[in-house]
């Protein structure tokens, strides 16, 4: 339609789209699917490691962890609010978290089995996160642009954080502790690269996406791009990534590296991952079991209201 | 200082850090779980006030040790006889309204203490008391806020709140409780006697719970140890979690 | 035996005994705690039982080993990395159903295991689970009879055991997922093939689910790691509880 | 009355009192409340040891805990046996410990904190016990004693392995360990103490008790024999007894010693210990959780006896 080529001139020009402004439905419904599973992915994301501060090792690393993790909640604060400006409330998107009808990322799937995994994910995750979302800055749509561009900034100080702790325990720590780093490695490597999602070929959404500008790079792009950032950072670690194809490639100036277990990769999507019920078991616990909270306050805020009202009246 | 103002001050001082920490603890097992999004970052940032207040705490008790304790090796290092945390802050969460219920109690008693520590004639205690007081007094507000509200809410909120009070009144008592430690930092002029704090403690916590709709529990019983190290069952499994690393890892770099 | 042999046959009799203390672990937290004094005392005696096989187990691993580790040096100075338990035995107890059905699902396996394991080439494997058999017989027989007395009782006790059938099916697989490990010690005839025990076991978790009228998932999806160290987040908190003294008090004298 | 006359005789030639023979409403109550509060003991008891069984610091320590905990319950089995000999079911009784109206020793509404407090259980509580329990053995109502006699060749057991526990931890142990011990003892002492009840002077059921012979000593009695039994046992550990009234009395043979605080144990008694809300709420929690358990079995059991019935109408 008409009003189609506009809004993709808009986009073409760089124009940055706003919430009361005109858009597709198939934008706004993708909008809402990626900045939606975005926002559960953080608030997800607390729980692996949430696991771990009642035993980080100093009361440095706990303080950090505890900053990351609330840093955490408040990114799915800032994304829900965006995906609000769509015409979903939060209350909505948790209901289809909940019940199912949508995701978060796959890597919350996977358990935090000690301490090393706390920097791994920090280093490992947090990259690739930040590296989808350095390219979403970029994106179309303004309010998502903007949370992003907020987000960016912590993240990459989470990544940071991470990357330190495995400094410690693999160029200063013991050789148990350099073990647990590498132990880490071997089961975070593969569901990193996952995070980017599935070869172009075979994602779905992707060109529609791309010419939209909700997303800005490929997968394929994106990941290469992780590979190569990361393989020197492992080398420095003195950590093996468990990949026997790893290799410079001089011609295409990159790492050849082998793909992820693709299978694993929807099965886990699935429900079937290491932890997805557990997840999603603590999820619907903490919403269920803070019924009673959220209806307490409603019932408090309606009484305060009814309250003023009278006392307007009286003094009427 | 004489020898045993010094370890009067010392063990003062593991109460005052042992509080934050073991409550910091009690507050994190929430994260990620709690009722509400805005909860999970409010219980994330009391603990991360109450963690960063304990690296303080301790750090000076280690200092005025002079032992070569930093405030980790006292942290991760002692076993449950040597903690110095009132009761209070190691009763088990709870429900989410138990949780805000104990955060009050104790907020209102840790604000009480700050601001009469902000004129301690200890100048290391008054700074960091200082620093403190900044971050409690907002928790106060936030915990008071909140129990006012759901106290006041529906008649479930009503009634876990009140069930809440009734349970934990038991443990308020231990707060005011003076003891030789207590009066040697008094007589120093470095902290308050404990029982001064009780008037002002007591009329917040009445007028809070008026305003809840809430009843002050009148039974006079009232448990006693922690400031002492005889705790509750509780506390060894917290200490379990808490040391794992540290002790199953002996030389580890962190 | 070859150096090979042995870190496999260590590795093995490591999955064993981990299997009980794990278990065993899970079943003492029960304690007290159960709906009836029978089922305390026999949970006391399942636990004392696992506990038993643990020390026998793990007591052969270390003389395997050769290192100077005993039982208790196994049990309690390794990390969860080390452990080779299905993850099975470390899913959190539940309500007393979920504890029931978990126990069942294991003894039946466990059951067909020892029954294998005492025509073992190696004499000292054939020796400890002679021993086991007679105690695992009783607890399966136990385990069994109340899954087909809660499956065919109230709605809600079907309701309870179908709802832990479907939790715990997922983790039932690994019980027959043979590795490098598993192919060693069946080659050397010191253990059967794990795929062998599955026929057995299914025949048997029919039947009693069909007495129990309870329906048997169909869901192909089943979890693994255990067997090589990779576990749940459940493990390491077991752990920090198991361990805690033997960390804390390196030297001690118990 | 003639009856309670000739029921008296009985007791003093030393005759054993069987469930189906007359007895005074009075030692009916006397023996229904002294065994059920004797059962709910041992029920409760597992509580506090229970609270170690997963933290027990070897196989060897834990496998005795447990047997020890498998005891104890299986001691409340024959005593609500006993008691239901005198037409009190085991349900009514333990409904009238859930409301609080029926008590267990206040010793177990102390905590144990720490694993010589184990050690100490054993040997100061079973030790303590024991000497009531012995007694007992010749109390004149015959499920009562013979209950007591299995009871007591177990728990002897018991204060043997606990007092191994202590002798391992004082004389080989490491510093740590013997201030473990001796903290144990310092909370656990007057606690003990107290287990033998009120002094005589101040024990309301006593006399008639003792006539009956439901009782044989006094509290004070076995409180000296107790004492006199323990303070060689604690200087061999190297521990020190927390009293400085401790004195040995040449003239009596026995040991001087202070009296337990008795306004601690009215006030433990009704309801205000260290763990007396704990406890309660466990057994409490632990009963009503376990409801459908109950129920299910109950009524599996009506279904197999109606299938049983129509199988052999069936069959006529």
């Amino acid at each position: 339609s008409e009003q189609e080529r506009a809004f993709q001139d808009r986009i073409d020009r760089g124009e940055k789209i706003e919430p009361k402004e005109w858009m597709p439905e198939g934008y706004r419904k993708t909008l809402i699917r990626q900045i939606g599973q975005h926002a559960h992915s953080e608030i997800v994301g607390q729980l692996p490691e949430g696991n771990w501060i009642t035993r980080a090792p100093t009361l440095e690393r706990k303080a950090i962890l505890l900053a990351k993790v609330q840093d955490e909640a408040g990114h799915g604060l800032y994304l829900y609010s965006a995906a609000e400006t769509l015409g979903v409330s939060r209350d909505e998107l948790l209901e289809l978290l909940h019940n199912g009808k949508m995701k978060y990322s796959s890597i919350f799937n996977y358990p935090t089995l000690n301490w090393a995994d706390i920097g791994t994910v920090g280093w490992l995750v947090d990259g690739a996160a930040i590296m989808n979302q350095v390219q979403l800055q970029k994106t179309s749509y303004g309010p998502y642009s903007r949370a992003m561009i907020r987000i960016c900034k912590e993240e990459s100080f989470h990544q940071r954080q991470g990357y330190d702790i495995l400094l410690k325990m693999c160029l200063q720590g013991t050789a148990e502790q350099k073990e647990m780093a590498q132990d880490a490695m071997n089961r975070f490597w593969y569901p990193a690269l996952m995070m980017f999602g599935p070869s172009d070929k075979d994602s779905v959404h992707s060109a529609q996406s791309m010419q939209w500008k909700i997303k800005i790079n490929t997968n394929d792009e994106l990941r290469q791009k992780f590979v190569d950032q990361t393989v020197p950072q492992a080398e420095y670690l003195g950590l093996t990534i468990p990949d026997a194809n790893l290799k410079w490639n001089e011609e295409k100036g990159g790492y050849d590296f082998s793909e992820p277990d693709w299978d694993e990769f929807f099965e886990v999507i699935n429900g079937n991952g290491p932890c997805n019920a557990e997840r999603m078991e603590a999820r619907v616990t903490a919403w269920e079991d803070g019924a009673w909270f959220r209806d307490g306050l409603m019932a408090h805020a309606k009484k305060q209201e009814a309250r003023r009202a009278s006392a307007r009246m009286a003094a009427e | 200082m004489s020898g045993v103002e010094q370890k009067a001050l010392f063990d003062w001082l593991c109460r005052m850090g042992d509080n934050c920490l073991i409550l910091g603890h009690r507050v994190s097992e929430w994260c990620g779980h709690s009722p509400v999004l805005e909860e999970d970052i409010a219980l994330a940032n009391t603990a991360l006030d109450l963690i960063g207040q304990t690296q303080l705490w301790l750090g000076l008790a280690g200092e005025v040790e002079g032992a070569g304790r930093d405030a980790d090796r006292l942290a991760y290092h002692r076993d449950a006889a040597q903690f110095r945390n009132v009761l209070l802050v190691e009763r088990p969460n709870g429900d989410f309204g138990n949780t805000l219920m104990r955060q009050f109690l104790f907020d209102a008693w840790h604000m009480e203490m700050l601001r009469a520590l902000q004129g301690s004639s200890d100048a290391r205690v008054a700074e960091i008391a200082a620093k403190a007081a900044k971050e409690v007094a907002y928790h106060l507000e936030r915990s008071a806020d909140l129990v006012i509200r759901l106290g006041d809410g529906t008649e479930e909120s009503h009634r876990r709140m009140q069930k809440a009070l009734d349970l934990l009144w038991p443990y308020t008592g231990e707060l005011f409780m003076g003891d030789a430690v207590d009066q040697a930092v008094a007589a120093a002029g470095i902290a308050p006697d404990p029982a001064s704090l009780k008037a002002g403690w007591t009329t917040l916590v009445a007028e809070v719970m008026a305003e809840a709709t809430l009843t002050v529990p009148t039974a006079p019983f009232q448990h006693k140890g922690g400031k002492a190290g005889r705790h509750t069952e509780a506390l060894g499994f917290i200490l379990a979690d808490m040391q794992f690393l540290q002790r199953a890892y002996p030389g580890g770099v962190w």
